[in-house]
């Protein structure tokens, strides 16, 4: 999976142009959800919800899905596992009730990355910066952010094609070998992304740029029939813990 | 023929290299499009940096519709609004996360309205032949995409000069004829137009004029007509001219064609000039 | 290696969200500043933080088969100075979130104070440490880089024993339980990311031209 | 003609995107020059990738010298011995500080001793003409010689096969120019050249076979006599015959060069078939 891998999947995503509290409500909604209802039946019911609203509504495709969710479940296998054991004086032992800890800690873990996901795969980045700055975060803190978004794609591009280039001369070949050419990438990436920010600098003030960042960004109104599915599925969520 | 932007006896060097500008003199014919031709390396970009303020000469002057270039802050906001630069690589002038976003920058830096601003914005992704691509994110849009996008963002400022540092650069032959065709319709619009380029065919496709440059300064100026036919002149900058006017002045050598007709800018207008001979005469085959 | 998305109790994100916030507010205020000084330093802080951002993304081939990256801990506290170090972490943490899935937001808290700040200022006490010792360039700034490195993850650890103690031996049996294995890998990794800074910083050296020297934008002056 | 590399069925997706390969079958005939033809975004660039090992197909296979691609550790060290590659950009491939250091890094990575690399290095550097830039930072020098120096990287691994990105992109015309001979030389000497590329004039320059390429799959491959010069086939790629080939076909259809003449590769080549008509039978001027 490449940086732009889950960026594209967010442009082209059938509910890229839903508005952006709608995804916020269900993605940060369940978040929320997930965390503060015990695991079970909680955080189990609020994985089906939000997977609910990834395939069938936003309509994610599964493959795509399949491939990210791998690396938090990774670090899901070997922090899980912790829970299973304990130290005693006499050494590592399963540990009492580790297995049900463990299986409530697995639960809840990825019903919140489900909501992460889904977050991810249905919301451009564009609209998360025209959030932020409605959200009052100083505005310097979300241009920053948006330069810096900008400047990660070209950089990876530049940084993917170094080590292609020096693949073909074998740059890899040796672990020492590896170390050199790795560190060889980075020394020259930072003077070249620097160089782009020096350019863009006189791009931008060709622009008229004073000195504050401001663009038109497009807001879509907030669908009431869909928040209100939406609440409706996050009460009878928690309705279904408070009654089991 | 006025002149919108002129250049006098321009100096110019980074800091600790050799100089990049001299003495260089350059006039911006009003409503026309000029192209400042030359190798890599002979100052053009340099040049244009100056026309719009970015660069401030050693020595000389830019004059803008005859007066000193004025670089106070104020000043230098006028310029860039009538004085627009779309740089070679759109990387460096596209920053925003979608395209309609980076194309209001402009438009919004020049204190308009939002709703004034919108409707720039959608005037230029017009003019472009982009409005489909307002929500795309930059970085998914290919190489003569991204060109049209920043020069929507150059466009959308509504400036009287619009100058382009290589602008087919890099691009496949239907993207650069897809941008030429834009910027002919930029220029009937009265958008005077400047451009620099190493290509001559660009030049012979595009330029009303051609200042042809070397290690910078300008060797001769005038128009496309004159001075893209003139083999000798275009050697004394390291440059031969276009296949295209090669061969038509082969042609017109050989006599096949009049001696009267006009440089052809495309294939089909040379062939047209390329008279056949009459069946009975064609060469023994 | 972040925390992931909801491994952590709410309880302890919400603290980790407090823990990491006057860092991080500092580092915003020194940024502003600086920015109202010399608006363009945003191009260039933005350039430095999506290096560091790509960086973090060149993977590490480990001994262990685990997949595993350089922090860049050590070389931006180095380069740009602990407190702006903390906000352009917290930036490239939350791109991480959502660009790759990796960490999250819930955890972003905990994993900008190991990550963000602890990290660098381990990196940044051991430099100064090492400078004031009188040990070679080198030497500094491989140990700057692999105790940052190897800071984080210990950090890390500790995060998540206290959130999970072990039921017979507590916080230290959890310690040594997530230690082993989320820092104890860690160590060949930590060696490799001090090496790689080196021949980084020592390459950088004669490349950056002196209007992009950072710590002028650190706020350290030249 | 046998094939020193080859590909059967290729297919290939960068994740999440559409195919950039799809059913693609192409060979490279041993010891001669192919291009690789096409638009921009057609998949020259991902191929390339492919016959080095960079890239291992979804479907398909990449057979070097008749026996399918190893892409293990070891295979893929012989395989990239045999079949160099030079990107696009030389910025992307110049890492060390010197000229000469660089290009001493692909032979030390052989496993070369230091006596037997330096030698390689002077060899390379000669053979691209280079010799007197060996010392040089690489920052400071021009377009033309970065991309020399990138090929000389390339170059000084001694491979049977070497793979060019576009080699011409960005360089004026004096810089392609030099380019374009050096290549012709490495070609003389034996070394089997594959070069992606947009730019028509190009393969008409340089190339003895082209591979005719569009959204992921070749169309046609041939010698470039017989592509170069069908109109049809290459508008069903999106392309136009070169300007040269146009005029020269037009002549032909006007009777004004022999229908037997073989196709001019350069401007003289053409005027030397363009037949002066006697001077009584000049067009009326």
């Amino acid at each position: 999976m490449s940086v732009g891998t889950l960026d594209r999947a967010a442009s082209l995503n059938h509910w890229r142009h839903r508005a952006l509290g709608e995804k916020a409500l269900i993605g940060l909604g369940f978040l929320v959800l997930a965390l503060v209802l015990p695991p079970w039946p909680g955080a189990a019911l609020v994985a089906v919800a939000v997977l609910a609203f990834t395939f069938l509504g936003a309509r994610v495709p599964l493959r795509l899905w399949l491939a990210t969710v791998v690396l938090p479940l990774g670090f899901l296998a070997s922090g899980g596992l912790m829970l299973l054991v304990q130290i005693t004086g006499d050494g590592v032992s399963l540990a009492p009730g580790g297995a049900e800890k463990a299986a409530f800690l697995c639960l809840r873990a990825m019903a919140a990355t489900f909501c992460l996901m889904f977050l991810a795969l249905t919301t451009p980045m564009a609209d998360l910066f025209a959030g932020l700055r409605r959200l009052a975060v100083p505005a310097e803190i979300v241009e920053l952010a948006l330069l810096t978004y900008r400047f990660v794609f070209l950089i990876a591009d530049e940084a993917a094609a170094m080590t292609a280039a020096q693949r073909a001369r074998l740059g890899h070949s040796s672990r020492r070998r590896w170390l050199r050419s790795t560190a060889m990438v980075a020394a020259n990436l930072l003077p070249r992304a620097l160089a782009r920010a020096r350019r863009m600098e006189t791009g931008l003030a060709a622009r008229g740029w004073q000195g504050e960042m401001r663009v038109l960004s497009s807001r879509v109104p907030v669908c009431r029939k869909t928040v209100a599915l939406v609440l409706a599925v996050q009460l009878a969520v928690l309705l279904a813990v408070v009654l089991a | 023929m006025t002149a919108i932007l002129s250049a006098t006896d321009l100096h110019y060097a980074y800091p600790g290299e050799v100089p990049a500008l001299r003495q260089l003199s350059l006039g911006v014919p009003t409503g026309r499009k000029l192209a400042i031709l030359g190798p890599n390396g002979a100052g053009k970009s340099t040049l244009l940096l100056h026309l719009n303020g970015s660069l401030r000469p050693d020595r000389g002057a830019v004059l803008l519709a005859g007066k000193p270039g004025d670089y106070s802050r104020r000043g230098l906001l006028q310029w860039r609004s009538r004085v627009a630069l779309v740089l070679q690589d759109p990387d460096d002038q596209i920053f925003a996360a979608t395209v309609a976003e980076d194309v209001s920058f402009g438009p919004l830096n020049q204190g308009l309205t939002d709703t004034a601003a919108r409707a720039r914005v959608q005037a230029a992704l017009a003019a472009l032949g982009i409005a489909d691509l307002a929500d795309r994110p930059p970085h998914m849009l290919s190489g003569g995409q991204k060109k049209r996008v920043a020069i929507a963002g150059a466009v959308a400022m509504e400036p009287e000069v619009l100058l382009l540092d290589e602008p087919t650069a890099g691009l496949d032959r239907e993207g650069a004829d897809q941008l030429i065709a834009v910027l002919r319709q930029l220029g009937q619009r009265g958008m005077t137009l400047v451009f620099s380029t190493h290509d001559i065919d660009l030049a012979l496709a595009l330029a009303d004029d051609v200042a042809l440059f070397q290690d910078g300064t300008v060797l001769a100026q005038g128009r496309a007509e004159t001075l893209l036919c003139d083999p000798a002149l275009l050697a004394s900058a390291g440059l031969r001219p276009p296949v295209l006017v090669e061969l038509w002045l082969a042609a017109q050598a050989r006599g096949l064609c009049p001696a009267s007709g006009q440089m052809p800018r495309t294939p089909e207008a040379l062939m047209e000039q390329l008279a056949p001979a009459p069946p009975a005469l064609r060469v023994a085959q | 290696m972040h925390i992931m998305e909801g491994f952590l109790p709410l309880s302890h994100a919400l603290g980790w969200y407090a823990a990491a916030a006057p860092f991080v507010v500092a580092g915003v205020r020194r940024i502003r500043r600086i920015l109202r000084e010399k608006p363009e330093a945003r191009m260039t802080l933005a350039a430095s933080g999506a290096f560091a951002f790509v960086l973090s993304a060149l993977k590490i081939p480990s001994v262990t088969g685990s997949c595993s990256h350089p922090t860049g801990t050590g070389l931006g506290a180095i380069v740009f100075g602990p407190p702006v170090m903390a906000v352009l972490g917290v930036i490239v943490l939350m791109f991480q979130a959502l660009l790759l899935a990796h960490g999250g937001l819930t955890t972003l808290g905990a994993n900008a104070f190991s990550m963000a700040i602890v990290g660098p200022w381990v990196a940044y006490g051991v430099w100064k440490l090492a400078g004031r010792l009188g040990l070679s360039f080198a030497v500094s700034v491989f140990l700057a880089a692999a105790l940052g490195d190897l800071a984080t993850y210990v950090f890390t650890s500790l995060q998540l024993a206290l959130a999970y103690p072990d039921p017979a031996s507590g916080l230290v049996g959890a310690a040594l339980k997530f230690g082993g294995i989320f820092a104890v890998t860690q160590i060949p990794l930590a060696i490799a990311e001090g090496l790689l800074t080196v021949v980084v910083i020592e390459a950088l050296s004669g490349k950056i031209r002196d209007e992009d020297r950072i710590s002028t934008l650190a706020g350290k002056g030249k």
